[in-house]
């Protein structure tokens, strides 16, 4: 189903939907790209929203459950769920990297029955992706070489193209589809027009990593290359990378208490932190910075390959590029992790 | 590039290595992205090649000497040898374990101000070219642009009141010594929440520090923070709640910055490193001028100096003392 | 669709100091509800996050045998904030047991082989899950001669010695109990378990082992297996890293791909070989 | 390291991002001045009292309905 709607008409589009749904989507803060609850028109022209939208679905603090604290309550201390959300809600131009990148947490955080993360999935499921194709990519994009490209569909419900005057939509998924079904069928030319800035798109992508080697070789072999010693000596360890990365998922369980009440409630946590894996008995399996720099692009690049068939933990959004104090380059370091494996 | 900087930093340090003087070489080297030049440790004379000396060298090296083994030559502009004095002062580096080649700083660039000031734009590449920065780059239609800019209107707040440009100490200094001061006046910005009222002082803050992501760059690229356990990450108490709750993050910023009194030299690697472009120095520089108003010191200029916590004299102002 | 976040309510039954120097105690818990301890369906080797409201959670293997009823035996070290305010709690007191979490020791398919179970200081308590479990009636014929070796640094620090003193007893398990050096009173064995291990010797031949202890126990154990000539996929051995979600996801816990809540706690030594030493 | 530079300076940074200073009180009191600690106690409590319930910089996890 490919629908077409004039940028004039956006407005009343909107309007109808929010009867029945939160609309949210990217808004400009001077340079920065943060995602607002929309009021009416949508924004086209814009790099990659500064953070990622994950927190619409892993929020930065979450309170899982809640108790009575208070051991004479015959209810008390003892763990309540905590109210699922309330609301239906759609994302507007999100960019295909970032719905990709979800889509791969789903196999994180819905693995199977035993772990099912019902927070993640509550917003999942009541949450609709418009996603928004990149006609012009960024510099620092590398979707094309991690298994995503400018107009990725994967993990969206609908992917809009921006023709100019007027914007074409492709249902993807079934709710989806309903969500346009209402629009203008798409002309022959739109699509045509669509096919094009997608091929424009993908050959502005010029930066490549290769992972051949990587995803070939023993995980030992990888787990011990020279390059180890080096790339760790100016990371400071701080969580930049993580927290922007979109599919970064580390959290951390704190229980906290005021007066009777009290909750549990999760925080994003980082793999940079000497903390995250620290025993209470002293030890520290990944207790060096070489360690921690090394898991982060292990992770990524060799056990979520290793655990998903082949796929990689990376969307190639570049957030972790631009934003590292210390420009430490994921390109740059996957492809010397390659070249060291020859 | 400051070319002939780099050159000549390029030399000193292919000596030392080659000479055996120090095991490596603590510089820059250009970034992957135009403006986020980066720390870079050379141990061989080709990897001295790779140092640079630019307007955007905003990390501060000193942080690296900390726990390094063997004897390292660093690259210290004024901030970074008064970070490196500190950590003498403060038994974490052995002075002669370190080599220092001093050098001038023209003032660092805010990476955040060129981008503010081509906001609508891709930059693709930025250039030095004397006082002025040349950008290049394309907007949003694909168009390409080519513009220059004065390096005055887009250099670091801390750098504008700089008054120690120059290395203050150091074993060998490259290229001439330039002006000493920003020219900027430190009294005048130091504290620009005090002429505000009361609650607007606490409004601003929140404004301020509010969208803080708790990714502690802040924290982990600041040579003064070298603590082996953080108050922030300490468990048995746990003073600092972990949520995004303003009360916790206020109380990591607030914290943070009083255990740097009397100890920040304004180096300005705090607010270059926040990814979230948070003007850290709000709290930093305040404590500065406190310090220094109050008690006659300016940290990181003097090896053997009594840290101004450590001290006291009878004449210190007694007015915050409930009679 | 169950929130595998939340803990079962559970009720403090029992308390017992565990060892002379007091740093271990043995909790039974009952659940409040008989639905979930009916769900709660676990095997010796499995663990659980136990969970106490405004401190926090800590991942315990499980010391009892589904073999004994409906309660559950944890047996603890005091030496974080959780396991510090545990050792606090009285007999009675409500908090709360999220699992059965991980892989269970592969009892299945080691049917018809005989069993060594070396096992150092407190990591003993998943093998005394197994012990229990094996020595059940109804599971003893299944296998093959069962030896146990089990040490400590002095005999205070024995856990379970009722239980052991039992299985002594039995002529259907070879027991080996020792202590590091000589104690006034003590007449059992003396010496390190890799010691006591190369005494015993116990022949490959159809076996597997099942080892728990401090690495140092592992680290000299290991060549004494290897002399022997049993092979890394004869031995099981069980991980412990820091957790919190306990089930595959908070990314803190993994040795390379594998999450040691999720796809162990229960590795064997050939597949250890293989990954990093993250533990 | 002393408290005196210290709470000077504690004191003055609250005050800068608008927390009332008035709630950190210093003052030196020898063992021997009982009535001195019980009479500052009492001053202070009061102050603090006028200053009212603290709004800044306090945690209030419990749900907002």
């Amino acid at each position: 189903m490919v629908k077409v709607l004039k940028k004039d008409q956006i407005e009343s589009f909107l309007s109808k939907l929010k009867e029945n749904y939160e609309l949210y989507g990217p808004k400009k803060k001077g340079f920065e790209v943060e995602w607002a609850k929309l009021d009416g028109s949508l924004l086209f022209d814009f790099k990659n929203s500064s953070l990622s939208p994950k927190s619409f679905f892993f929020p930065q603090t979450e309170c899982m459950m809640h108790f009575k604290n208070d051991p004479n309550d015959p209810e008390g201390m003892i763990m309540k769920p905590e109210p699922e959300l309330d609301s239906k809600r759609i994302l507007f131009n999100i960019r295909p990297c970032d719905a990709k990148a979800f889509s791969l947490l789903d196999k994180v955080f819905m693995k199977d029955e035993a772990s099912l993360d019902v927070y993640w999935k509550d917003k999942r499921d009541k949450t609709i992706l418009i996603g928004l194709g990149c006609n012009n990519p960024s510099p620092t994009c590398f979707c094309l070489s991690v298994g995503c490209g400018p107009f990725s569909e994967e993990g969206l419900d609908v992917l809009a193209v921006d023709l100019g005057d007027r914007v074409l939509f492709k249902g993807i998924t079934e709710r989806g589809k309903e969500i346009i079904s209402s629009l203008d069928d798409a002309e022959e030319s739109d699509i045509k027009n669509a096919e094009e800035l997608k091929k424009n798109a993908e050959s502005k992508i010029t930066r490549k990593v290769e992972l051949d080697n990587i995803l070939s070789k023993e995980i030992l072999e990888v787990y011990e290359i020279p390059l180890w010693d080096r790339i760790h000596e100016t990371c400071l360890n701080c969580g930049a990378c993580t927290f922007y990365c979109p599919t970064c998922h580390c959290f951390d369980i704190q229980d906290e208490v005021q007066g009777d009440y009290g909750r549990r409630v999760r925080n994003w946590d980082t793999c940079m932190s000497w903390l995250f894996t620290q025993h209470a008995s002293g030890h520290n399996p990944r207790g060096t910075k070489k360690d921690r720099v090394r898991q982060r692009f292990m992770h990524k690049f060799k056990y979520i390959p290793f655990r998903l068939n082949g796929e990689i933990g990376c969307v190639g959004c570049g957030r972790c590029i631009v934003r590292c104090p210390v420009n430490i380059d994921v390109r740059d370091v996957v492809n010397q992790m390659n070249q060291q494996l020859k | 590039m400051l070319k002939e900087y780099t050159e000549q930093i390029r030399e000193v340090a292919k000596r030392l290595l080659k000479d055996k003087v120090v095991d490596c070489v603590i510089g820059y080297r250009k970034g992957t992205v135009p403006m986020l030049d980066a720390p870079y440790i050379a141990y061989t004379e080709e990897e001295a090649d790779n140092l640079i000396w630019s307007s955007f060298c905003v990390s501060n090296l000193a942080k690296f000497l900390i726990g390094r083994k063997g004897k390292s030559a660093i690259v210290a502009q004024g901030c970074i040898s008064r970070s490196i004095v500190n950590l003498i002062n403060e038994n974490q580096v052995k002075r002669e374990n370190v080599y220092i080649i001093g050098v001038w700083s023209p003032g660092m660039v805010d990476r955040r101000k060129v981008l503010e000031k081509f906001y609508d734009k891709e930059i693709l590449e930025v250039e030095e070219d004397g006082d002025e920065l040349i950008v290049k780059g394309k907007d949003f239609e694909g168009k390409e642009f080519e513009e220059r800019i004065s390096k005055n209107e887009v250099k670091r707040d801390n750098c504008f009141t700089c008054m120690h440009r120059n290395a203050v100490i150091y074993d060998e200094f490259v290229g001439e010594k330039g002006e000493e001061t920003g020219g900027g006046n430190i009294d005048n910005v130091a504290a620009p929440w005090e002429k505000l009222s009361f609650d607007e002082r606490w409004e601003a803050f929140r404004e301020t520090f509010g969208s803080c992501i708790r990714c502690y760059a802040c924290r982990n690229v600041c040579p003064l923070c070298y603590c082996s356990v953080c108050f922030v990450d300490e468990s048995k108490p746990q003073w600092c709640g972990k949520t995004q709750d303003e009360a916790d993050i206020f109380t990591f910023h607030i914290l943070r910055a009083f255990h740097c009194a009397g100890r920040c030299v304004d180096c300005g690697a705090c607010e270059s490193a926040c990814p979230m472009g948070i003007k850290v120095r709000r709290l930093t520089s305040k404590l500065e001028k406190d310090v220094r108003e109050l008690y006659g010191y300016v940290p990181g200029l003097e090896i053997g100096a009594k840290p101004p916590l450590a001290v006291y004299r009878p004449d210190d102002p007694e007015n915050f003392i409930t009679p | 669709m169950r929130n595998p976040y939340l803990p079962y309510p559970v009720r403090i039954k029992r308390i017992e100091v565990a060892t002379e120097d007091k740093s271990l105690r043995t909790f039974e818990l009952e659940f409040l509800n008989q639905e979930d301890a009916k769900r709660f369906n676990y095997l010796p080797g499995q663990f659980a996050e136990l969970s106490i409201p405004g401190y926090g959670e800590i991942p315990i293997g499980i010391a009892s045998s589904p073999t004994e009823g409906d309660t559950l035996l944890f047996t603890v070290f005091r030496i974080g904030v959780v396991t510090t305010k545990l050792h606090n709690m009285q007999e009675g007191d409500i908090m709360g047991v999220r699992g059965p979490l991980g892989h269970p020791y592969p009892l299945k398919e080691i049917e018809g082989k005989n069993i060594v179970i070396i096992a150092g200081g407190y990591a003993v308590t998943t093998l005394r899950a197994t012990m229990v479990w094996l020595l059940h009636p109804e599971n003893r014929p299944k296998y093959g001669k069962i030896t146990f070796i089990y040490g400590a640094r002095t005999p205070g620090l024995l856990l379970y010695p009722d239980q052991w003193r039992e299985w002594q007893k039995r002529d259907d398990v070879d027991c080996y109990i020792t202590v590091d050096r000589e104690f006034p009173g003590w007449d059992g064995l003396v010496g390190f378990v890799p010691t006591i291990t190369e005494k015993v010797a116990p022949s490959p031949e159809n076996s597997v082992a099942i080892i728990c202890g401090p690495p140092i126990m592992i680290k000299f154990t290991q060549p004494v297996l290897d002399k022997l000539g049993w092979k890394g996929e004869q031995i099981i051995m069980s991980l412990e890293n820091r957790m919190k979600c306990g089930i595959g996801i908070c990314g803190r816990c993994n040795v390379g791909p594998y999450y040691v809540c999720k796809d162990g706690p229960v590795f064997t030594k050939a597949q250890l070989d293989k990954l990093p030493k993250e533990y | 390291m002393y408290a005196r530079r210290r709470f000077a300076l504690l004191k003055s940074l609250l005050e800068y991002v608008g927390i009332e200073s008035d709630r950190i009180h210093f003052t030196w009191i020898s063992s021997a001045e009982a009535g001195k600690f019980q009479e500052k106690a009492k001053e202070i409590v009061e102050k603090v009292r006028k200053l009212g319930p603290a709004k800044k910089l306090v945690k209030d996890i419990r749900p907002k309905n």
